[in-house]
């Protein structure tokens, strides 16, 4: 009943990042008291790199997910494409150009795919990317015969395993941070965008969007492509981060919404931000960083990784006034 | 306004049937054409049992999911039940039921913490259930490194493969409990107001249904599902395996299931009957790869397709019907 | 709240874990060593039986490690007698990792070449799970098979389909896992987990500095192939009085590898040793202290050729104890002795060669696809090498 | 008769106050209803009638002030607790599930049960037997509600609320949606109901049925209690002077002067649909053009087959005398014409967006152009200045404002595409008098800017002070049209059939 909301004055604006980054703040200081060189440039330069195709990631299911969608596919692409690249590339120097560009490519038609589905054809987006997500595994399983092919080239890996050398102060950049960077400050003006403020509203009320002459399904469909497009980058910097394998992408999709509701991110639509999203992801990737660093058994750290989802949504549930 | 002739609310056979009979058709034709049988008892015993696993936590996820909600939780129920129940069997027959009652209240127990979660602190049940599912996982991962504990023998025998005919035992629980599922849903109060939650929260909590109540019912009921799932796998296995509900990908399988068996994934509008027939078609369509030999991954390539070709069926249905 | 909360988590769970604090000696006393206590898994006669092995000769034509027994134990198989051609069935657990891919691909071309004798070969993938598989078994009784094969999913609760399949008097052949039943004709597999995780752990704590600091990346936990692999390395570990730093779960994943790597260097400043349960994540680790700039230190792999050719290229102080894809050749081997009546072992036990620095060079092969495994004993198979491509 | 405070009475309500958002909605209402009463609640809309029933019926809470129920004190904590204590409630919007079938919908919340299961044919029996003392036609008791028309759903609900053995029955607007004689059999129903001792909360605009029906007639206006007279000693006019209550030709803005009028800007012509038939209109810029007709008639239909929502199938639409094709909301605006829906929650805004981002939407929409964002924001900003938005600025979400505000951003966002042609559907709906007069003005404003204006409004004084002329719609056709300056009467008496004229 919105009627009956309170009138006090929210002291944080629902959805914003500042609990995410109180949150992270908090990590910051155990990682700071626990293991302080860890705080150092070449350290945190590196961690931020292995940490971008999370980002990645994040960001392009902050895009479905603000429009009130999911994307449940975006794992299985990520192995799929890796796999692809492999046998494309197949240790050859000379295609890595073209092979990347169809990477790119072909991660945005899945994406397209997935929003023709699930906007034209009616099929909740929950399914469409639950069938698109056994579709891809098994094709690509089938095309490979169920052992990757081939072999990455050296400057493929290198977006994702190499760096700038010698900066001044941070020393080494990892090509994956600039990237990320890049990546989210592009995410952060489309957000601002008439496209991002049309996304969201999209994701808040569909109805009210569409007699306000917003095409909701185009709109919702670039999200998609949008989100698949994150997906083959991400390919990219973690096919060069670990090479290949049928593991590469395996579960990063629950990791990747995750994020995106630890960042605040309304599951259904229409709030938070992609800036949320990516600490949201950051958060995630410190919390398993701090995990090692404790040396938290690795049987028990899905129960504390499932304990602080759990708690952190359950206070930003119970913080905000809608019910 | 009178010439308007109504349509009474024949509750007709989900159109998955019809779908489980022609894969059934077109399999056993091409199964026959390549030289094999496709209904042999052998074969038709292992379709049964491989739609009795899976059949009993997509019952139990039906209802939730009816009632707008969602569990990704049961796969680690069931392997948490398998444990259970094995453990404290320890391969006596004395404690057969003991053991069978506590797998069915250790799971009932989660289903209870997720339905809370998801009524009362309001999270999200994709969010909640997942985070209950890892909290399973951690339990399971620290506490077991393989197969523990063993079935009494007498539910061996009578659970894992006593069967009638050529249909074992389990089917016949799978059919028990549906036939209970569909009974609850059409039949008793709560089954009527979780349809209502599920249709319109807003509807039923004016019309005096306790929506949070009727939501960790379902929870609990579902849990319950899986867990029986689980003493059903122990029954087979001989053992508890904590990881027999990941390895089966009961959450994912399950919730195919329902939405192939025409329930709605918003909630309000489905019910067991479909679920059943979609557990079938799923089985079915293991039976035709396995006599043919197809490549697995050709199968998880097909079932994609249909899980998404059967969902996009039914919402043209219901724009077709919103339409006249 | 939620960060009060995550702190508590965390500081709870790092608390009780027998994490030890850095320095050349940790841990509890009580257990003796650093990592733990053994697992249920652990069967201190097999344990010892399989080291025995690891030095034992074997009989057999020499060159073909698959047809090779290891300490033979005959036993009759007359009953079985059966004029060919034959249908020989065979219920696998899964085919979804390369090891298993490049096995099956083995096994196919190995039916190839019986041609003659074998009519009919029937596979079904169980997909890794154990319901599927006990029904596919079930299925396959109904088939008129002449011999069934079966390469069980997990050892517990396969038993009761492999004995009941057994009673229905096909010969049955078990291999890779095995089952707690000793109904099959044969069970076929090298010598085991333990002689893996030892002939591993052996080597990494003789190379590595004394008193310096391993750490121990495991697959999965609860695959029971790999819990032996391990509790015999925590064995030798114990016993050299190696400081195991942290026993962590890479899922398979190199990106999870790599970053667990990364983790422990930057809390440990030096990671002495690197012992692994499997190979298939061996090159990210290696990648993670190249990429940290440190020098690699002793590692085990398997014979996956992308490791090996790094081990090559790297010159790293390695080696790759086997669980060698060609015992993927011997049960369609085995299965056509017992069908013509001819004795086979029963335990079939297989030489499980270890790759060294010796003789890295004999199966580095520059045409194979990387994540092919060397010790396929495919080289003479029909089809070579395209099939394996 | 009772007089309130009497120990005979069913229901008492003392002093019940409510406010949302600061504004008071309920100013110290005091009600009562003796059992056999049939107490009739009229007002202007937004004169808090529907608040007061849900204060009643448990669906909100009061602020102050007390309900006393049979005798005792209640605060309902929920319409579960309400129906339980003898309180039943005909929703206006229809609280129904189109999934669900008649008889399922009915006894929601209340199944009977037989040894632990439904009693489905005694649900069925029910139903029927609801169905046949209500005198009305035969609705399946398995039938779909969602396979039902609006006139059958509303049966639906009312047997819904009466299945209920209620002592109290409020009826919000129950013949809103009915066809003259389904509103006959429902007012031989109340009598029934009357004659049996439940006590009755009749909400309703036709004074007619009011007069017809009720013992007595209380009538609220913005949110206080004007009076509460006993039926026979009130006359129409007296009852309508109490709900207006101040003087129209200062409330409303001067209307369009004949020579004002520009030329033609839209017309359709055999316009039809499903909904709607032969539909033949002419709207001059200029002009503010009122719809009436009752709930149902198709009034929204049409505006909404005008803005391609649901569009035309059949006729010819014409903009400034080029034939047109409104297949979508888009092609619409694409067009100029511009859509206020009368439900702003469900259709109107997107409630956790800000204030700049709501207002901003339809331009985002259909502008692609990356110059002069800049511009179209600080425009916007100066819009919303303009219509007088009241919020802690335009950062903060809409949803934390007013209804009236929330309008008003709504406004605004179709002021700044500078439409030629305007839809206003129920613009007044459910906010405040001081709002309703920014409104009133901006509406009279597009249309002196050369805009044609269609009103669509259920509040006859606010058509007839606010339009050029009137179209009343009945039964999916335009059943005639009135001059600036007719009666009520003439509105009525056009939107229910001749027959049925006050």
């Amino acid at each position: 009943m919105q009627d009956t909301l309170p009138r006090r004055a929210l002291p944080v604006r629902a959805g914003g990042p500042l609990p995410i980054l109180a949150i992270l703040g908090v990590l910051l200081v155990l990682v700071a008291i626990r293991q302080p060189d860890f705080l150092a440039p070449a350290s945190l330069m590196s961690f931020l790199g292995r940490s971008a195709p999370i980002i990645l990631l994040a960001a392009g299911q902050y895009f479905v997910i603000v429009s009130g969608e999911f994307d449940l596919s975006v794992g299985s692409l990520v192995t799929a494409e890796v796999v692809i690249a492999a046998r494309l590339i197949d240790g050859d120097p000379d295609r890595t150009w073209p092979v990347m560009a169809l990477v790119l490519v072909s991660a945005a038609f899945v994406g397209l795919v997935n929003g023709l589905i699930t906007s034209w054809l009616r099929v909740p987006s929950f399914i469409t990317t639950l069938g698109m997500l056994l579709i891809l595994v098994g094709a690509v399983y089938l095309w490979s015969d169920g052992s990757p092919k081939g072999e990455l080239s050296e400057q493929f890996r290198r977006f994702g395993r190499r760096a700038v050398e010698d900066v001044p102060v941070l020393g080494r950049v990892p090509y994956a941070l600039l990237i990320v960077l890049l990546l989210a400050v592009l995410a952060t003006v489309l957000m601002r965008s008439d496209f991002g403020r049309i996304l969201v509203a999209v994701g808040d009320n569909p109805r009210a969007a569409e007699l306000s002459g917003v095409r909701v399904g185009r709109t919702r469909t670039i999200a998609f492509v949008l989100s698949g497009c994150a997906a083959g980058v991400a390919a990219i910097l973690l096919g060069g981060y670990s090479g290949v394998s049928f593991q590469a992408g395996s579960g990063l999709e629950f990791s990747a919404i995750t994020a995106v509701v630890l960042g605040g991110v309304a599951l259904g639509g229409g709030r938070g931000s992609v800036a949320g999203a990516m600490l949201g992801a950051l958060t995630l990737e410190l919390l398993f960083a701090l995990m090692n660093f404790f040396g938290v058994s690795g049987t028990v750290r899905p129960a504390v990784q499932g304990a602080i989802i759990l708690l952190a949504v359950a206070v930003s549930a119970a913080r905000s006034p809608s019910r | 306004m009178s010439a308007l002739s109504f349509r009474a609310a024949r509750r007709t056979v989900p159109g998955v049937y019809l779908a489980l009979v022609l894969t059934l058709a077109i399999g056993w034709l091409v199964v026959v054409l390549s030289g094999g049988t496709l209904f042999t008892q052998a074969t038709v015993v292992s379709l049964l049992h491989v739609a009795a696993g899976l059949g009993l936590v997509a019952v139990g996820q039906t209802l939730v999911i009816i009632g707008g909600s969602l569990d990704l939780s049961v796969a680690y129920v069931v392997s948490l039940s398998t444990l259970v129940a094995a453990e404290a069997m320890n391969g006596s027959d004395t404690a057969l039921l003991p053991g069978v009652l506590l797998a069915l209240a250790v799971s009932a127990g989660i289903g209870l913490l997720n339905g809370l979660l998801i009524a009362r602190t309001r999270i999200d049940a994709f969010i909640a259930t997942l985070g209950v599912g890892l909290l399973l996982k951690g339990y399971l991962d620290s506490g077991y490194d393989g197969p523990a504990g063993a079935t009494s023998p007498a539910l061996v025998q009578a659970l894992g493969y006593q069967r009638i005919g050529p249909v074992p035992m389990s089917f016949l629980l799978l059919a028990a409990v549906a036939a209970g599922a569909w009974l609850t849903l059409r039949r008793t109060r709560f089954g009527h107001h979780l349809l209502a939650v599920g249709g319109d929260p807003e509807v039923a909590r004016l019309s005096g249904v306790r929506n949070d109540r009727v939501l960790v019912a379902a929870h609990v009921l579902c849990s319950l599902c899986a867990g029986l799932a689980g003493v059903y796998l122990a029954a087979r296995l001989g053992s508890g395996a904590p990881r027999v509900g990941t390895e089966g990908i009961y959450d994912l399988e399950s919730i195919a299931a329902v939405v192939i068996g025409g329930t709605a994934l918003a909630g309000g509008r489905g019910g067991v009957a479909g679920t059943v027939g979609g557990v079938l078609l799923l089985a079915g369509l293991d039976a035709v790869f396995n006599q043919l030999q197809l490549d697995a991954f050709a199968k998880q390539v097909v079932r994609g397709v249909v899980i998404i070709g059967a969902v996009a069926v039914y919402a043209r249905r219901v724009i077709g019907k919103g339409r006249s | 709240m939620a960060s009060l909360a995550a702190v508590i988590v965390l500081s709870l769970a790092g608390c009780s874990t027998d994490e030890p604090v850095t320095g050349p000696s940790g841990g509890p006393p009580s257990t003796g060593a650093g990592t733990g206590e053994q697992s249920k898994f652990f069967v201190s006669a097999d344990y010892e039986a399989e080291l025995a092995m690891l030095g034992a000769t074997a009989t057999g034509p020499a060159g073909k490690p698959w047809e090779q027994v290891l300490n033979p134990t005959m036993v009759d198989t007359a009953s079985f007698k059966k004029a060919g051609p034959h249908k020989i069935c065979f219920s696998n657990a899964a085919l979804n990792n390369p090891w298993r891919q490049v096995g099956f691909k083995t096994m196919q071309a190995e039916v190839e070449t019986h041609r003659d004798k074998i009519a009919e070969f029937v596979h079904v993938d169980a997909e890794g799970k154990d319901q599927k598989q006990i029904a596919d078994i079930n299925d396959l009784l109904g088939k008129d098979c002449d011999a069934l094969i079966v390469s069980p999913n997990t050892t517990a609760t396969l038993t009761p389909a492999v004995e009941a399949a057994c009673r229905t008097g096909v010969p049955v052949i078990v291999f890779d896992r095995g089952v707690d039943t000793t109904c099959p004709v044969t069970y076929i597999n090298p010598i085991g987990g333990y002689g893996f995780g030892h002939v591993g752990a052996e080597f990494v704590a003789q190379k590595m500095k004394p008193g310096g600091k391993v750490l121990a990346l495991r697959i999965l936990p609860g695959v029971d192939v790999l819990e032996t692999r391990w509790s015999a390395a925590k064995l030798v570990f114990d016993r050299a009085k190696v400081d195991v730093v942290g026993v962590e779960f890479t899922d398979g994943d190199p990106a999870k590898t790599k970053k667990i790597v990364d983790d422990y260097l930057q809390r440990y400043g030096t990671i002495d040793g690197i012992w692994m349960d499997a190979g298939a994540v061996a090159v990210a680790a290696v990648e993670a202290f190249q990429d940290a700039g440190k020098p690699v230190p002793p590692i085990n792999g398997e014979d996956q050729l992308d490791f090996l050719r790094m081990w090559k290229d790297q010159k790293l102080t390695a080696i790759a104890p086997t669980y060698p894809t060609y015992q993927w050749r011997t049960p369609i081997i085995a299965a056509l002795r017992i069908l013509d009546g001819e004795q086979v072992s029963n335990p079939w036990k297989l030489p499980q060669p270890t790759i060294t620095e010796q003789n890295l060079d004999e199966y580095l092969d520059p045409d194979m696809p990387p994540l092919h495994y060397a010790m396929c004993g495919c080289t003479g198979l029909p089809g070579y090498p395209q099939r394996w491509k | 008769m009772t007089t309130p405070g009497d120990v005979g009475s069913l229901l008492d309500l003392r002093a019940v106050t409510k406010s949302f958002l600061g504004v008071r909605v309920l100013d110290r209402v005091d009600l009562d209803v003796a059992p056999g009463e049939v107490h009739a609640v009229v007002g202007e809309n937004g004169a808090g009638k529907s608040t007061l029933m849900k204060i009643i019926s448990g669906g909100y809470a009061p602020d102050e002030g007390t309900v006393v129920f049979a005798g005792e004190a209640r605060r309902f904590r929920g319409p579960r607790d309400a129906g339980r204590a003898g309180i039943g409630i005909i929703h206006q919007e229809l609280a129904l599930l189109p999934d669900r079938t008649v008889a399922e919908n009915i006894h929601l919340g209340h199944e009977p049960v037989r040894r632990g299961l439904v009693d489905r044919r005694e649900m069925r029996a029910r139903t029927s037997a609801l169905f046949a003392s209500m005198g009305a036609g035969p609705v399946p008791a398995d039938a779909l509600v969602g396979d039902l028309g609006v006139a059958q759903r509303q049966l639906v609900e009312i047997a819904k609320a009466l299945a209920l053995d209620a002592r109290l029955l409020i009826m919000d607007e129950p013949t809103a949606a009915l066809a003259d004689h389904e509103a006959e059999l429902l007012h031989a129903l109340v009598r029934r109901l009357r004659s049996q001792g439940i006590g009755l909360l009749y909400v309703s605009h036709r004074l007619a049925e009011v007069f017809a029906l009720s013992d007595r007639i209380t009538v609220l206006k913005d949110g206080r209690r004007v009076t509460t007279v006993p039926t026979a000693q009130t006359t129409t006019n007296q009852l309508v002077r109490h709900m207006v209550g101040r003087d129209l030709s200062g409330y409303y803005p001067g209307r369009a002067d004949p020579g004002d009028l520009g030329p033609v800007r839209l017309t359709v012509q055999g316009g039809g649909n499903a909904k709607l038939r032969g539909i033949d209109l002419r709207l001059r810029a200029g002009e503010v053009v009122g719809v009436g007709g009752l709930q149902g008639s198709g009034r929204s239909a049409l505006a909404r087959a005008l803005f391609g929502v649901t569009p035309f199938t059949s006729g010819v639409v014409e903009l400034e005398n080029r034939p047109i094709r409104v297949a979508s909301p888009r092609a619409a605006m694409r067009a100029g014409i511009a859509y206020v829906s009368e439900d702003r929650k469900g259709e109107g805004i997107t409630a956790r967006q800000s204030v700049l981002d709501n207002a901003l939407l339809a331009g985002r929409a259909l502008g692609g152009a990356w110059t002069g964002r800049a511009a179209r924001v600080t425009r916007m900003r100066g819009l919303l200045d303009a219509v007088d938005v009241r919020s802690a600025g335009t950062d903060q979400e809409i949803r934390f404002l007013s209804g009236g505000n929330q309008q008003k951003v709504v406004l605004a966002r179709w002021l700044a595409l500078g439409p030629r042609v305007i839809l206003f559907d129920e613009p007044t709906r459910g906010i405040d008098v001081g709002a309703k007069a920014a409104v009133y003005d901006v509406v009279r404003r597009l249309a002196r800017d050369g805009a044609a204006v269609l009103m669509i409004s259920s509040d006859l004084p606010e058509l007839l002070g606010m339009s050029d002329r009137i179209i009343v719609m009945r039964e999916g056709r335009i059943a005639g049209q009135v001059p600036a300056g007719a009666s009520e009467a003439d509105v009525v008496a056009l939107a229910m059939g001749a027959v049925a004229a006050t």
